[in-house]
């Protein structure tokens, strides 16, 4: 039985919920594996702490929650400084470039920064950073296959907004850290 | 328009009639039957019934018109009228 | 005489087909209006034609909520103040009812009072009749939120100093569709807007005035049901063209009856059937949906689809 | 369109929308709630599902009124349901009891969240469960079913309503927040793989229909508004008629009858998974989320040479106390972890022999057991203390 536990933190309004959604939908339905995930967050419904936990599994999710992460998206320096104590080492981090600035020492961890939010508006839309996030994960984490990413995004955004998804997913599986 | 089909004196207005029917011991002597009897048929009974209530008594039975408000007013269903048949 | 009416009696009471006769006689004080009330009631219903197997009646609890045990209908006596959004429930699951709710103030207006204004903004098509007598009957004359400012009872000993609620005057700024006013002497008048409220479609009020010989005119007035109704009798004014929020009840002034609202408004299911159609007639072979076609969703031409789009995945899943 | 309009497959669904499309799927019709964290996805998806599948969803002013209103639509004939979480429930207690009374079928969800009062609206508790089976004054008997996945939040509120119906009384679904806002995968039978239950209508005539008679199962024959069977209910202690009779005799005909039609029907009622139970010397019982959230601590004790079973009770109410009965004379004791600080423990140890061991492992909620207590827990018990 081999288990990835992904957690994903940022605030509200970055699509923390969404993207775990997708990559559970990615593992479980389009994949053919287990996943179970849950979320938490404050009562507010934007710029409030949020974050969301995938758990991925080969066979049935017995334990539903992330107390240690084999993989941490931070998509701001709250989710980053709250969750990174939890990710094991080895483990794979991934944050955005511009919304964690102060980082600490990366050593036990293969540490991966995209521009996720800047690329999004690039794009035309910073509500898709997330999706530029998890392209991003989907090549440097293996959390998912990316077929089955695209499949996953492609049923949970409004039609009218599949492209532009597409390219969002895209452009963060192409993203590469020394262009910058 | 009825009126015009038969002219006055043609026929004579048939006087309607009730017969008013009062089942003693449910009542409860509220007098409200009594009290709004347009035509003053009915009056209490100095007997008690089954409850110890005094029961209305149909004192002038030639005068009531069948109109129906005891039986509508009686808050005990104790009390109802029938038309009589032409005598 | 005694021996003429003795003989009378063979025949049966003529609502003995609608009343519950292994009931009664009823438990309800001498002098008290709710027989009169339910006699127009069921006159109300005759008058309306509508059919006794297909009308439900609903009752809170009190004096008034005896009621619906007493008539032989569909009839449940629920808990204290909830008649009305259980007669929602009721007349939405099955269309075909006509739902009367028969409570009394303290249940409709005080413990219930929310429940009844939201039953008349949303106009759902249940005829609500409120006998309104002031005060607490079956509890023992405690202060009702009708019992008028000054007014005795048994948690006023001091008299009433709450004001009372104007009950007409809520239902009809609540929304309500038809609203009408009487007291138990109005005999016909009350049957007539009972027949009305059955046939009507939405949210009708109907509040009936009537005597609690045993708390109330003790209490207060002194005296008989008889002296109370006489008493209402002469305050009684009939004037259709009130405005009903300006005419509240108090001990002394007139008591303004009529036919306050009759109006035309769409119900709660209607206005749910034409939301409906009008939002999904874009998506929808509505027609077809109607008939219970299968295919009543418009194909769609595109690598992917997405369940967001038209978010009732289920039907489209069908 | 009916049938056809239900979800058929797999999808990656949310507890709470999960227990809408069983309830659908039940065939629930009618939809009476009020919003409430964690609770107001289940009447979002009934808001969005049932008005093209010709049912009724009602968002009503507050819960005492969407419990009245789905006992009113259960005896205008409908399959109807309400979600709440803890708060709500408190309102509707006494409508429930009315439901208990009338004997009218309907499913009220509790997605616990911690309390007392407000608590903690967006985070999970198992304290309501013994509200669930006593909350509402008077002596009745109660079901209530706890999943711990999605995929068993579409189980069980299916067979809620089959119980409900079959039994006539209001029945409770106990989740808890982490199960109603949990996404895994839920699979969706066609309509045909499902067992679905419909209350039992009165074949007799109107005239000889008596609406609280009752059989050898105890559960009286239904006949719903309209059918021209004009019969009385009331929430008073009534006779076979419906009529209320405030008597000795008619109460202790009444009252241990809704008992007594529960408690005969256990074995039909009571659903439960055993794993390791033969030969262990340590059970441990949990229900809902906990069964997911302990199973750490059970893997570690079993690595410490622990024998060690396991026992989830997926139908809490009516408690299977015979059951206990007969493992309490095998085991050294028994575990009980569970997010209140002791309410289905209390049951165990009511029903475990004297000799055995029951431990509670309390939790306030908001959270999860740290896997050390109830490992320690589970040693201690190991070790006869």
């Amino acid at each position: 039985m081999s288990e990835l536990r992904v957690k994903i933190s940022g605030f509200g309004g970055q699509g923390i919920i969404l993207s775990a959604f997708i990559l559970g939908k990615a593992a479980s339905i389009y994949d053919r594996q287990h996943s179970s995930m849950t979320q938490a967050y404050g009562p507010e419904a934007r710029g409030g702490a949020c974050s969301s936990q995938v758990v991925i599994s080969s066979d049935n999710v017995e334990y539903p929650l992330v107390d240690t992460a084999d993989v941490l998206i931070a998509m701001s320096q709250e989710g980053y400084d709250t969750f990174l104590p939890i990710l094991k080492k080895n483990g794979v981090l991934l944050y955005d470039a511009d919304l964690v600035e102060k980082v600490q020492s990366h050593k036990d961890y293969i540490a991966k920064a995209i521009p996720a939010t800047r690329l999004a508006e690039e794009l035309g839309k910073k509500i898709v950073a997330n999706i530029v996030m998890l392209g991003f994960a989907t090549k440097h984490a293996k959390i998912a296959s990316p077929e089955a990413m695209q499949e996953a995004i492609a049923d949970s955004v409004p039609s009218k907004f599949i492209d532009l998804n597409m390219k969002a997913f895209q452009a963060g599986y192409d993203y590469n850290e020394e262009q910058e | 328009m009825r009126f015009w089909e038969k002219p006055f004196g043609k026929e004579k207005p048939k006087t309607i009639c009730g017969e008013i029917h009062i089942i003693n011991d449910r009542c409860k002597g509220c007098s409200f039957c009594i009290e709004y009897c347009p035509r003053d048929v009915l009056e209490l009974s100095k007997d008690f019934n089954k409850k110890g209530y005094h029961p209305p008594v149909i004192a002038k039975p030639d005068l009531c018109t069948f109109c129906g408000l005891c039986e509508m007013i009686c808050p005990d269903f104790a009390i109802f009228v029938t038309e009589k048949e032409e005598e | 005489m005694a021996n003429n009416t003795a003989q009378l009696q063979e025949k049966p009471h003529p609502m003995e087909d609608i009343l519950r006769m292994d009931r009664m006689p009823h438990i309800w004080c001498s002098g008290c209006g709710l027989g009169s009330a339910v006699t127009a009631f069921v006159e109300g219903l005759k008058k309306a034609g509508v059919s006794y197997d297909k009308t439900a009646i609903v009752s809170g609890i009190g004096c008034t909520g005896r009621v619906a045990g007493y008539l032989r209908l569909d009839s449940y006596h629920t808990t204290h103040g909830r008649a009305i959004p259980f007669a929602t429930g009721m007349k939405l699951a099955n269309r075909d009812l006509t739902v009367f709710v028969f409570s009394g103030d303290g249940d409709l207006f005080a413990i219930g009072g929310n429940h009844l204004i939201h039953a008349a903004r949303r106009n759902v098509d249940i005829n609500v009749i409120c006998v309104n007598n002031f005060i607490y009957g079956m509890t023992g004359g405690q202060n009702a939120p009708t019992t008028p400012l000054g007014a005795y009872s048994s948690t006023a000993p001091f008299g009433n100093y709450e004001m009372p609620f104007n009950l007409v005057g809520l239902a009809a700024a609540s929304g309500a569709s038809y609203v009408a006013r009487w007291t138990t002497m109005h005999a016909r008048r009350l049957t007539d807007s009972i027949a009305t409220a059955a046939n009507k479609k939405g949210f009708c009020f109907i509040e009936i005035i009537s005597p609690c010989a045993t708390v109330f005119a003790r209490k207060n007035r002194g005296g008989t049901g008889l002296d109370l109704l006489k008493d209402f009798q002469a305050r009684a004014v009939i004037d259709h063209d009130a405005d009903p929020t300006k005419i509240p009840l108090d001990m002394d002034n007139e008591i303004v009856c009529g036919e306050f609202v009759n109006e035309d408004r769409p119900t709660f299911w209607e206005n749910v059937q034409t939301g409906i159609k009008s939002r999904l007639e874009k998506f929808v072979n509505w027609e077809e949906m109607q008939s219970n076609s299968r295919k009543i969703f418009h194909k769609k031409d595109r690598k992917y689809t997405s369940s967001r789009d038209f978010n009732l995945s289920g039907a489209i899943h069908e | 369109m009916f049938k056809k309009s239900r979800l058929i497959g797999e999808f990656f669904m949310q507890g709470d929308i999960a227990c809408a499309e069983g309830a659908i799927a039940a065939g629930c019709r009618f939809f009476g709630g009020y919003p409430i964290t964690p609770a107001s996805e289940i009447a979002e998806r009934m808001a969005m599902r049932l008005p093209l599948l010709q049912g009724v969803f009602i968002q009503y002013e507050d819960e005492i009124a969407s419990i009245a209103g789905i006992l009113g639509a259960s005896w205008a004939g409908a399959k109807s349901m309400t979600a709440t979480s803890g708060p709500g429930i408190s309102l509707m207690t006494e409508n429930i009891g009315l439901g208990m009374m009338m004997e009218a079928p309907c499913v009220v969800v509790n997605v616990q969240r911690g309390g007392p009062s407000t608590g903690l609206p967006t985070s999970w508790g198992q304290s309501d469960m013994m509200q669930a089976r006593w909350g509402s004054h008077g002596d009745y008997g109660s079901i209530s079913l706890v999943p711990n996945s999605p995929q068993e939040f579409f189980d069980l509120t299916v067979t809620a309503f089959n119980f409900s119906e079959k039994y006539r009384l209001p029945v409770f679904i106990m989740a808890d927040a982490l199960v109603g806002h949990m996404t895994e995968k839920v699979v969706i039978p066609p309509v045909e793989e499902l067992e679905i239950i419909n209350r039992k209508y009165t074949n007799k005539k109107p005239e000889d229909y008596l609406p609280y008679d009752y059989g050898k199962d105890l559960i009286p024959d239904f006949a719903k508004a309209g059918d021209g069977y004009r019969y009385h209910t009331t929430g008073l202690t009534h006779d076979k008629r419906g009529y209320p009779d405030m008597t000795f005799e008619c109460q202790n005909e009444l009252v241990p009858r809704l008992v007594n039609k529960i408690k005969n029907h256990i074995d039909d009622i009571s659903l439960t998974e055993e794993y390791d139970i033969e030969g262990a010397d340590v059970i441990v019982i949990s229900y809902g989320i906990t069964s997911r959230t302990v199973l750490p601590a059970i893997t570690m004790a079993k690595k410490k040479g622990i024998k060690i079973g396991y026992l989830r009770l997926k139908t809490v109410w009516p408690f299977p106390e015979e059951k206990i009965r007969k493992l309490s004379e095998k085991v050294a004791g028994f575990v009980v972890p569970e997010m209140n600080l002791g309410q289905i423990s209390l049951e165990v140890e009511r029903c475990a022999h004297n000799d055995s061991i029951v431990k509670l492992v309390p939790h306030p909620g908001g959270g999860i057991h740290k896997f050390e207590d109830v490992l320690h827990a589970i040693e201690e018990v190991a070790h006869g203390k």
